[in-house]
């Protein structure tokens, strides 16, 4: 059952250092930039947070990566025109990396969150990013086989949330947020707007409470 | 005459089957937008979870919470739908687009993709969704310059930069032809200021010049 | 490109003898009656059709069963109170039946439809279901190797679609009409209603018309 | 005095925690819905794509479009949110329900669990959503009375019927006690009209009297 939380601060309360966090977004669009600067703040270190860039320009994942408190990244696309704090950390080996194809990224989440053991997927057969993997051929195609990828935590973005945890987002801004709450064992997410339980239309609710843990409202 | 990089762009929209789903990759490939007339009816999908994506936005559309793979904002025009992105990418892997649009660095004659990593050693790795892109569609058409720079193929036997993909790649579109990738080899489709006998003198591979 | 017809004989036009149909409903919850009526008097024989259930009462998948146009019938439960046409055919020996536990088939036509080769899921270890499939211990757990379920039609019931195939379904109709239009190379939908493109809220589109083939506007 | 089938419904609905998100089988297992008072915050799912499921409908509330999974008629409260079925297994089999309420024809001692096949020659299989709930929640609860009608019982040392799931049951609710199974064997948590020396009496397994 979804708690809500009076601040960012007190949502983020108790995450320990060495968890990995899924942190939500694509660029800025679904960053929870609060939520992130509250990590900051609470000081858990020696982190392995996955999202699909490294962070862009001094704020948010990027102002996480240079308190120090991020031990690996786990990305798709780490090397973005504003992403000089990540590159510098990288360069200065203080940093590890890991890359992911974007579209591994997102049903190795979902594939955690569905109870699915591993799958054959077919991105990347041929590449380096697939060397050392198990590979099959079933019916004449080659795959790779992928496993989960789990969070302790994932902190990401919404639109609305009812008092139900049941959440809507908003445009592009929705990304990774409905993967990432699936993968988690507790989820956090700063929403718009609170709203009460009954005002979201059934039919558009993208992520179930059953998902979420913990709201906390960012106007 | 070779094509521009706008008259090329316009040539790639103008093979876009009518009513097609396709992925603009970003970069170069972002220009073929601008020559696909409304009327043709092709829905673009952007793997960041939208379909039925429209132009940039200017001035007061600009919204940050809409915006397309390259972080460009964009507009929202009626019938779009949004996804999230496992789905976004479900739907690619899963083979319902008609065509991607890719940039390249190399393409090998039978039709891998080097796009991602130059493999310099300096270089941050980052792939983001183009392994995905590249066996995400039924047809993965690239846009690139035929040479670089110093004049290397970049049409060639095998490609030398890591791979993106395997044999995913069926047309090549460059400023001075655009081939096709077929299970015999790469066939010449049409020119541009250069004969194919000409073409043939610079490459690599062996053209295949004639339809069967 | 979604087209639109004028009625359930001219979307279903086409459909031929051995084709595997992917026939969405959950009982009679999201049974596209009209199309599997349209199926029927088509005549195409010797179907596979996987579907939820085998059949309700003696209207529309049970008809197509009383028709004797079905070879094979893969669902999760195909006994229910008012299965007789099924039953009888089965006991009969007239058709045959796989039984597929009902989370495998959703998941198995999800996997089809997002270019999945194979996955290890939790379900049915240990049962006589999972009899003669590859296991797999992954992380101390137990998972069967389950293969994709394609179609070559999918016929599937939704509430409302725009002029670009886009679809919402209604309450729990929904069931597996997305997951069906997904799977299958061509997929048609009855719809209540037909309304014009720009009218359903783009946040709470749950097929986008990429999937859609055919659509026909059944009152 | 052994429960009625409503007491037992009630003492399953008594340890349900507070706020759960909460599946309840076909049959029996549905009677405890009757028993979780609003206060308590309980959420029920139906795995045919629906959160937050409210009690049978009636009269003109009934909607054909609005059912549970045994395609009983149901409403809609506030906060009820639908999802297809592959989204609504993958909530079960990623293990995020709470508890699971099922019927059953026999449990094992150590938690296997057979509900959905008798194993008769003419039976028409049929086995539903029953393998994905048996492992699809924290906690499966089951319900059920504790022998057959000619006295067998069905807490066993191993199922002779086709299993449904292996050592997935957490706790046996039957008329005459509650069966805790942890990984020494098989604990008595309460009885009802009957000692626990009694129960052990009647049954071919080894009971555990005392928490430790």
């Amino acid at each position: 059952m979804a708690g809500f939380y009076d601040s960012a601060d007190a949502a983020v309360a108790g995450i320990t250092d060495g968890s990995t966090i899924l942190v939500g977004g694509f660029g800025s669009a679904g960053q929870p930039v609060e939520l992130i600067d509250a990590l900051r703040r609470l000081g858990a270190r020696d982190l392995t947070v996955v999202s699909n860039n490294a962070g862009n320009g001094d704020f948010g994942l990027a102002a996480l990566l240079t308190a120090g408190q991020v031990r690996k990244m786990v990305c798709s696309f780490p090397r973005q025109s504003d992403s000089w704090v990540f590159d510098e950390l990288y360069r200065a080996g203080k940093i590890e990396l890991e890359v992911v194809p974007q579209g591994n990224l997102a049903e190795r989440m979902r594939a955690a969150g569905a109870g699915i053991g591993a799958f054959f997927g077919p991105t990347g057969v041929g590449t380096p990013l697939a060397e050392g993997k198990e590979q099959r051929t079933i019916d004449g195609r080659q795959y790779v086989l992928e496993y989960p990828i789990r969070g302790d935590i994932a902190l990401i973005k919404a639109h609305r949330s009812d008092r139900m945890g049941n959440l809507v987002y908003r445009k592009t801004a929705r990304n990774f947020g409905p993967v990432m709450a699936t993968a988690a064992t507790t989820t956090v997410v700063q929403v718009g707007e609170i709203v009460p339980t009954g005002d979201l239309d059934p039919e558009a609710v993208v992520t179930p409470g059953i998902f979420v843990d913990r709201v906390v409202e960012i106007r | 005459m070779s094509l521009s990089k706008a008259e090329l762009a316009a040539t790639v929209a103008r093979d876009i089957p009518h009513g097609a789903y396709v992925n603009l990759g970003i970069g170069q490939p972002t220009m073929v937008a601008d020559h696909l007339a409304p009327d043709r009816g092709v829905v673009l999908h952007t793997e960041n979870g939208m379909l039925g994506m429209g132009r940039a936005a200017v001035g007061d559309e600009i919204d940050p919470d809409l915006i397309n793979a390259g972080k460009v904002p964009v507009t929202q025009p009626p019938g779009a739908v949004y996804f999230h992105h496992a789905d976004s990418f479900a739907m690619m892997r899963g083979g319902h687009l008609d065509v991607c649009v890719l940039g390249a660095f190399q393409v090998s004659a039978r039709g891998d993709l080097a796009n991602w990593h130059t493999g310099e050693p300096g270089a941050i790795p980052a792939v983001g969704g183009a392994m995905d892109l590249a066996i995400g569609a039924k047809q993965v058409f690239v846009m690139m310059t035929l040479f670089t720079r110093d004049g290397t193929p970049k049409l060639v036997p095998e490609c030398t930069y890591p791979l993106t993909g395997l044999r995913c790649v069926s047309r090549v579109y460059t400023e001075l032809g655009v081939f096709e990738i077929e299970e015999g080899g790469v066939r010449v489709r049409e020119t541009f200021g250069i004969t194919p006998a000409e073409l043939q003198t610079r490459l690599d591979i062996e053209l295949l010049q004639d339809r069967p």
